[in-house]
């Protein structure tokens, strides 16, 4: 009666062999890897027990492939770092030796062990009873065969910033077909908007916008702007994906980007703030969000435009010169609606970006009320040529500034708002100092708290700015006020800091006010991480597998960062970034399949009494009920090993392979043996 | 442990000397426990019944939901479940405070008088007819069913084997299960009866009225025509004059699933009735250090000892009582039958113990006609077997008549029907006090000057029988059937013998 | 050659396992034929001194019922294991415990202290309690003391087989009989019944839904139940998803529910765990309230998942209760 | 460890890609707590059986702390909830069966939140400590000591009874 899945492999007794790697000082340091050797040669079913400097080096591995042959080991264990590092290496070690990877099962020292803790004594206890555990669970382990999947060859790319826009290059000119989402109507990002790039000073269009439009004609580039990702089914190498695409009320594919019909919209004047010039320009509701925008493709903006009424319905009240004026092109379309298209692909990079800090919750700073405070993100605006002001730097006034204050630091490194430093402020900040005086010939202050310049020629930039005379005022500012204490204050923003150089307060008197806002997550990271299955650190950026070992890589396998989403950074680190995720990528789809984890479940037919309980449990439909057997039944193909039906099926008739019953009891009692 | 082991070794030797037998496995479970001391004379001083055991439904009934009492309590006894699960079903009724619909009431009945007429035939045949029906004298090892068979023919033995089984397929048709029934719920019962199966019930009430006036029969020819048999029923040894209780329907006539309980004094005079809600006032039980069994009185009177005749609280139950605390029966053939009973027995009321197995008798065919009335009912039928409740509920009292007896169940519950009291009162301990006066009356006839007659404990156990004690039921603990062991103390407190009996 | 000798004793039962071997009915005479009983106290009179003049292993089958409370039981099961080639614990009491098993939630003295005490219709102005020894003019009378909890068989003695239920059916009574008889006999330690649950052979299987998702549990009298429809689909608390067949589903053919008496199938360490998961696992809402909402339709999880078995559970017995 | 002086045990069930990172976590950020937890890795608190827990308890565990994905973060969809569920009914068994509530708990626990593994643990090895042992393996072995007592006894018994018929 007893259940098949009980039953060990062909009975034979376990001739377990145990390894504990001391992991140079990480582990040695605090667990007495000798004693715990020591100890558990004594298990039942231990053949051999040895300490070792590194396991994961290869004379470690060779060393436990040489023992399972010399000793006819059958099992293997193996007390180190956490599986999620270092199982696979393990795995495979076991197998060189001859003996199924399944074999194996890991212990961890490290990161639960000897990192956290620290008494020395408790460690090596505690050491003991997880390799005790393991040695009574390898005993049930039995051999498994990993599944291949093949892999589709095709990658989603979401984001069309200049990280989403490299790798999407990178992929494309390897011949790989990539699908690249982008929410807005046009591809670029941020970098589109900039003026200028540190610390080269070579203008942001002009190494931007020819990439642009390659990915906007690339042959194996499918674009899809003004689009949105709303659902990823599937898993790695076979992900299915649902983009909603927005109405822009022009067809793509009928479109020329001749943009005759936006001088012949019935709006004569452009009245509407223009997203791209950050609200300073203005734009017309037929409109393209810049000359250079990939597609070259106009966009209608139902909630201005007269042809729909206010709860975005066609109202046909408008004239439609914008229609005659497109003429026998017929490109325009207002019959065009939401639209949902399912796409499959292999991997995904997310290239989503970032946000500025909203300069607004620092109200000290008075951004949003006095009309001379400005962003730094506008500024980049102000002084480019194709921007509102044709790059004449003027006040919303329409005076010439003769004294500038930039403040560093807005929205980071303070523990009100933002704890970290978001790596870019202080170069572009320093940039626009230097355009801010070459266009103005201002007097240019800047307020900061540390000067951050690592990367390369950056500190020499650095040190260019200080010979052009622009000031350098250390000390995070108080306030900006109108408040004139004196004749010279009258009609000037006065920045009050403290100089901790010079150890007083200060009040700089200045015509404009630059606030140089930090980098966050995108507002709807959390939304976008649930749909992608990725984590999030604590201030929000989406968690990269191991800062170190994988940061590109996310927890869910084929899934891939690149960019500010995963953390500020600036463009030269953004691109390297995004090749990487393209590598990553592609030596995913190249290898053409995925070894999946064995850890699916089964249910035993000849117990399974049909109860159905399981069925309404499984997230991915893989139960399904047998009329011919009146047995439930799982489908393998299906099912992604959570081992909920498992936990739940009323008589113990469904099995988790890696992670049995009888496997997981051994365990419990393992780290409860204390002696 | 090491002194009793001790104790036993140096009872071992002392007893090898006098040449008594003596059980080294001692106070075996399930037994009932005799302890006789003697005076200087060899004679009975005192002699204890004890029952050692107990489980204790009663507290770990607390927290369980009140509708799982029927099938809980059922557990307390084997071979009378179907008793407790309508007594606990009954209580629930009470406790919501809901009326069963006729269908629901009159199935609960006829399963009941099923359950009582097959249960009187196992102990007519099986338990405690073989003292008779084989003789009492007969060699132990023949004293049972096969011995029965072998007196009665293997037709006959074939005949009581399968009415048995055709009654209990009707009550394993309504409760599942014929061992611990599950149709039990507050309002009625959990499933109704297939008008076609009706027939087939029928058929077997009538067959079942045949039966038991077959068995009636067999029991006039084999005991009342012995006269041996009779004088030993009439005999002194087996006489209390004691009160009597029994449940009665509105002309007092005995009704075994639902009434007013009557108790009758040793004369046969009506001593009390009342409503079940009421029995606290009426009933009472005593506790002696001796024995778990709880020991009944009737409680105006107060606890006066195992006494009988005029200045006794001692009151006994089941089929002799039910018989001399009535007026009789509902039915035709049964009415006849207690006319005849009485005449036979000189009077009521009838103080002999073992006229238990001739009352037992009569209450078959009772019950086998109460089945035949049921099934011609056209209310029996109906799909409509259940009320859900819709009261709060408090406090419930439900009391049926069992086979050994008037049994008791009350519970007290919070606002979510959840136990937070059950107290049960159960056939037999109504009848402890008799029983433990028979025994004391038994060994006092039965020992003289030391010598242990031989028999002793078949007399003693066959007065036992005539009760069909089940202490199961007594002590929420044991099973129906008693063995016995009997310990012999001189007057120096001395184990002097010790005799077994299963 | 001398027909096989068989046993049949009981100790903390309530004596419905020995009225199942009666229920053989006709069979019994077949039964009686075939073997030599040589211990049925309760259709038949022998002495114990006679089973223990046997010699070792001479009974082949003994078939035991009900728990294991007192030492008085353990000697007899010893006795009984020693002169037995095969032990059967037989019904749910031996097999798990049983329903006097749900005592192991209380202690002696709270038994004790109602039952002669607290109880309604107790007068005991004295407080007097039953003594293990009591003393009365120099006569000693002893009682057995109660012992704390209780237990299965093969907690106190090895078991060779079991035989489900409370009681027995008749049908598996036979076929474990016959199974002994004829030495077709599954490996030590096994259940004799099938290990696979009771919806396998219900009635109702077919009327089970799919996709249950509990948004209420239903308590039996609450409500006025189908007969013909899965109790878990009513939002009936049934545990034959968790419980062996062979009974022939007997409660739900007398349209209640199973409660688990056949106990858990050879795969399962506790019965009562599994079914509480796989119940709660199916509840539909997802907010702690909405999910206690639904839960306040089990009242008593221990008495609901451990009707029979609560001794043969992991826990075996409540924590805090004295053990000796 | 008798002589040793008594410290909790805590066993933990953790899932593989929030709770378990999060312990993974909060060891590469070398986070310091309480030795006394032994982590077993499942891949979803789905599939924690109501048993492990009750094996836990029953094999000498003083506590049990379950951990998984936030909700609408399970990385099968809805494991967690399941868990929830389960916990809910369990934690009020377990008080049934005279288990103190602290003994057991439930917590959401992100791959980012190498912290709160850490606040969680301490805290709850604080009230086991408080507690004191729950010993449940002793409680039985005690239990079972009548047992023990009896086979000697039967034991003693047959040497007296050989005497006694020699």
């Amino acid at each position: 009666m007893e259940n098949v899945s009980q039953k060990k492999n062909g009975g034979e007794q376990p001739r377990i062999g145990f390894y504990i790697c001391h992991c140079g000082h990480n582990i040695a340091s605090m667990v007495d890897c000798a004693d715990v050797a020591k100890y558990v040669a004594q298990l039942p079913g231990v053949v051999l027990s040895k300490d070792y400097k590194y396991m994961c080096s290869d004379p470690g591995q060779e060393m436990i492939a040489k023992d399972i042959k010399e000793h006819g080991l059958n099992r293997v264990v193996v007390a180190s770092c956490s599986p999620l590092l270092h199982e696979h290496t393990f795995r495979n070690a076991t197998e060189k030796g001859g003996l199924n990877p399944f074999y194996f099962q890991m212990v961890n020292v490290r990161e639960h062990d000897s990192w956290v803790h620290t008494n020395r004594e408790d460690a090596t206890h505690k050491a003991k009873a997880l390799a005790r555990a393991a040695i009574n669970r390898v005993a049930h382990h039995k051999p498994l065969e990993t599944k291949k999947v093949p892999i589709h060859p095709d990658v989603l790319v979401v984001g069309g910033g200049i990280a989403g826009i490299h790798a999407a290059m990178t992929l494309a000119n390897a011949g790989k077909k990539v699908i690249l989402v982008e929410r807005e109507p046009t591809i670029g990002g941020h970098m589109a908007k900039f003026d200028k790039t540190f610390p080269t000073l070579d203008c942001a269009a002009c190494i931007l916008t020819p990439k642009m439009s390659e990915v906007g004609s690339h042959p194996n580039i499918r674009l899809m702007t003004y689009s949105e990702v709303v659902k990823v089914d599937g898993y790695v190498g076979n992900y299915q994906v649902t983009i909603k695409r927005k109405p822009r009320y022009v067809d793509e594919e009928l479109c020329i980007g001749c943009q005759e019909c936006i001088p012949a919209c019935v709006f004569k004047e452009p009245k509407f703030a223009d997203e791209f010039n950050e609200g300073l320009g203005k734009r017309k509701p037929i409109y393209i969000p810049f000359p250079q925008a990939t597609p070259q493709v106009v966009t209608i903006d139902p909630k201005v435009c007269l042809n729909f009424n206010k709860k975005g319905e066609v109202s046909n009240k408008c004239k439609k010169t914008c229609v005659e004026a497109c003429g026998d092109k017929n490109a325009i379309d207002f019959t065009q609606t939401e639209k949902f298209e399912e796409i499959k692909v292999g991997a995904i990079i997310v290239a989503t970006g970032f946000k500025t800090f909203d300069a607004r919750r620092i109200t000290q700073y008075g951004y949003g009320i006095y009309p001379g405070v400005y962003t730094s993100l506008e500024v980049e605006r102000l002084v480019n040529a194709a921007g509102p002001t044709g790059g004449h730097v003027v006040l919303r006034d329409g005076r010439k500034p003769e004294s500038i204050g930039i403040i560093h630091c807005v929205g980071s490194r303070d523990e009100k708002t933002n704890r970290w430093c978001s790596r870019v402020c202080c170069m572009y900040s320093l940039k626009l100092a230097h355009l801010l005086k070459e266009h103005t010939g201002a007097e240019v202050y800047n307020f900061y708290i540390d000067m951050r310049t690592p990367g390369k020629n950056y500190d020499e930039f650095y040190g260019k700015l200080l010979e052009e005379g622009v000031h350098f005022i250390r000390g995070r500012v108080g306030e900006v006020t109108d408040w004139a204490f004196t004749k010279e204050e009258e009609g000037k923003l006065v920045i009050r800091v403290e100089d901790t150089l010079a150890g007083y307060v200060r009040r700089i008197p200045v015509d404009m006010v630059v606030l140089s806002v930090g980098l966050e997550p995108q507002p709807d990271a959390q939304d976008v991480r649930r749909l992608f299955g990725m984590s999030c650190g604590g201030e929000g950026f989406f968690l990269e597998r191991h800062p170190k070992l994988a940061p590109v890589n996310t927890f869910t396998d084929g899934i891939y960062l690149a960019g500010c989403c995963q953390g500020p950074k600036d463009i030269p680190d953004t691109v390297a970034q995004a090749g990487a995720a393209a590598a990553e990528a592609m030596q995913l789809i190249d290898r053409g399949y995925i070894e999946q984890e064995p850890n699916t479940a089964f249910i035993l037919q000849d117990e399974c009494c049909g109860c159905k309980s399981c069925i309404p449990l499984c997230p991915y439909t893989a139960i399904v009920f047998d009329e011919s057997t009146q047995k439930a039944i799982i489908n393998e193909a299906l099912c992604k090993g959570c081992g909920t039906c498992v936990g739940s099926c009323p008589s113990g008739s469904i099995v988790q392979n890696l992670f049995e019953d009888d496997q997981i009891f051994s365990e419990i009692e393992g780290v409860l043996s204390y002696d | 442990m090491w002194n009793q082991a001790q104790a036993q070794a140096n009872a071992a030797f002392a007893a090898r000397r006098r040449n008594v037998t003596v059980d080294p496995i001692t106070r075996l479970e399930g037994h009932g426990k005799i302890d006789v001391f003697l005076d200087e004379k060899g004679n009975v001083e005192r002699a204890y019944f004890q029952v050692p055991e107990l489980r204790g439904f009663e507290v770990f009934a607390r927290g369980r939901p009140a509708e799982e009492m029927p099938q809980i309590t059922s557990r307390i006894c084997g071979v009378c479940p179907t008793a407790h699960h309508m007594a606990a079903t009954k209580c629930l009724d009470s406790l919501y405070g809901v009326k069963p619909t006729p269908a629901g009431r009159k199935i609960r009945e006829l399963v009941y008088n099923t359950f009582m007429l097959e249960d009187h035939a196992l102990h007519v045949y099986v338990l405690g007819g073989p003292d008779f029906i084989v003789g009492p004298e007969a060699p132990a090892a023949e004293r049972n069913i096969v011995g029965v068979i072998g007196k009665v023919g293997v037709e006959t033995g074939k005949r009581v084997i399968g009415m048995r089984r055709r009654l209990r397929e009707l009550i394993a048709y309504f409760g599942g299960k014929v061992v611990h029934p599950v149709l039990g719920l507050p309002g009625g019962v959990s499933k109704a009866l297939n008008p076609a199966d009706l027939p087939k019930f029928q058929q077997l009430a009538k067959d079942a009225v045949d039966f038991a006036q077959f068995t009636l029969q067999v029991f006039k020819d084999i005991v009342l025509k012995n006269s041996e048999y009779v004088k030993l029923i009439t005999s002194e040894a087996y006489t209390h004059k004691t009160y009597y209780m029994g449940m009665v329907d509105e002309k007092n006539r005995v009704n075994f699933y639902d009434g007013m309980l009557r108790v009758v004094n040793p004369e046969g005079k009506e001593f009390a009735k009342f409503p079940v809600e009421n029995y606290r006032e009426y009933v009472a039980e005593h506790v002696e250090p001796w024995s778990y069994m709880k020991f009944c009185y009737l409680k105006p009177l107060g606890w006066k000892g195992f006494e009988e005749g005029a200045g006794t609280s001692v009151y006994s139950v089941a089929p002799l009582a039910r018989l001399n605390a009535s007026e009789g029966f509902s039915t035709p053939l049964a009415q006849a039958a207690y006319d005849e009973y009485f005449k036979t027995l000189g009077g009521k009321p009838v103080h002999h113990t073992l006229a238990n197995h001739y009352a037992r008798v009569v209450e078959m065919i009772h019950a086998a006609e109460r089945m035949v009335e049921l099934l011609n009912d056209p209310d029996i039928t109906s799909p409509d077997v259940r009320t859900v409740p819709t009261n709060r509920p408090s406090v419930g009292i439900g009391v049926v008549e069992a086979p050994r007896g008037t049994l008791f169940h009350h519970y007290e519950t919070d606002e979510r029907g959840i136990i937070k009291m059950a107290n049960m009162i159960v056939a037999t301990q109504n009848n402890a006090a008799r029983i433990a006066m028979s025994v004391d009356r038994a060994a006092k006839a039965l020992i003289k000057n030391g010598q242990v007659r031989e028999g002793l404990l078949n007399k003693v156990e066959m007065a036992f029988r005539a009760y069909d004690p089940c202490l199961g039921c007594a002590t929420h603990s044991l099973p129906g059937h008693m063995p016995l062991i009997a310990r012999i103390y001189n007057h120096r407190r001395e184990l002097v013998g010790e005799i077994e009996q299963h | 050659m001398p027909k096989p000798k068989v046993a049949f004793y009981w100790c903390a039962s309530c004596g419905g396992c020995e009225e199942t071997v009666v229920d053989l009915a006709e069979d019994i005479l077949g039964v009686v034929e075939k073997v030599d009983i040589v211990l049925w106290p309760v259709a038949m009179d022998f002495k114990y001194a006679d089973v223990r003049a046997m010699p070792d292993k001479s009974i082949v089958a003994t078939f035991l019922n009900g728990a294991i409370r007192s030492t008085e039981q353990e000697e007899m099961a010893r006795l009984l294991r020693r002169k037995s080639q095969f032990l059967i614990a037989y019904g749910s009491c031996a097999h798990t415990g049983g329903i006097p098993g749900l005592a192991n939630q209380f202690s002696r003295e709270e038994i004790l202290n109602f039952v002669y005490k607290g109880s309604p219709s107790t007068v005991n102005e004295t407080g007097t309690l039953p003594q293990t020894e009591f003393e009365e003019q120099g006569r000693r009378v002893h009682l057995p003391a109660l012992h704390q909890g209780v237990r299965s068989l093969d907690q106190v003695v090895e078991v060779d087989y079991y035989v489900p239920g409370c009681p027995p059916t008749p049908n598996i009574t036979k076929a474990a009989v016959g199974a002994l008889l004829e030495g077709r006999l599954p490996a030590k330690g096994s259940v004799l019944a099938p290990d696979i649950a009771l919806c396998d052979e219900c009635p109702r299987k077919a009327t089970k839904p799919t996709n249950v998702a509990f948004t209420e549990f239903v308590r039996p009298h609450q409500r006025l139940l189908d007969p013909n429809k899965c109790f878990l689909a009513q939002g009936v608390v049934c545990m034959g998803p968790a419980t062996r067949s062979g009974c022939g589903s007997q409660c739900p053919s007398g349209n209640m529910p199973c409660t688990g008496c056949f106990g858990p199938t050879s795969r399962v360490k506790d019965q009562g765990a599994k079914m509480l998961s796989s119940l709660c696992a199916n509840i539909e809402p997802k907010d702690e309230d909405g999910i206690d909402k639904v839960l306040e339709g089990i009242p008593d999880p221990v008495g609901t998942f451990y009707r029979y078995g609560l001794p043969k559970s992991l826990l075996r017995r409540k924590g805090g209760l004295p053990t000796s | 460890m008798t002589e040793k002086k008594w410290t909790p045990r805590l066993v933990a069930f953790f899932c593989n890609w929030c709770t378990y990172t999060a312990a993974d976590l909060a060891g590469v950020s070398r986070l310091k707590y309480a030795s006394n937890v032994r982590i077993i890795r499942v891949m979803c608190s789905g599939r924690i059986d109501p048993q492990f827990v009750l094996e836990a308890f029953a094999k000498g565990a003083d506590g049990v702390l379950i951990g998984g994905c936030h909700p609408n973060d399970c990385h099968y969809v809805e494991g967690n909830y399941k868990m929830l569920r389960r916990y809910r009914l369990l934690k009020r068994m377990l008080a049934d069966m005279g288990i103190e509530p602290d003994r057991f708990r439930l917590e959401w626990i992100s791959a980012a939140e190498g912290e709160k593994v850490k606040r969680v643990v301490d805290e709850m090895v604080q009230k086991l400590t408080a507690l004191g042992p729950l010993a449940w393996d002793k409680k039985l072995e005690d239990w079972d000591r009548e047992v023990k007592a009896l086979e000697e006894h039967v034991q003693a018994q047959q040497t007296t009874k050989e005497v006694a018929n020699a």
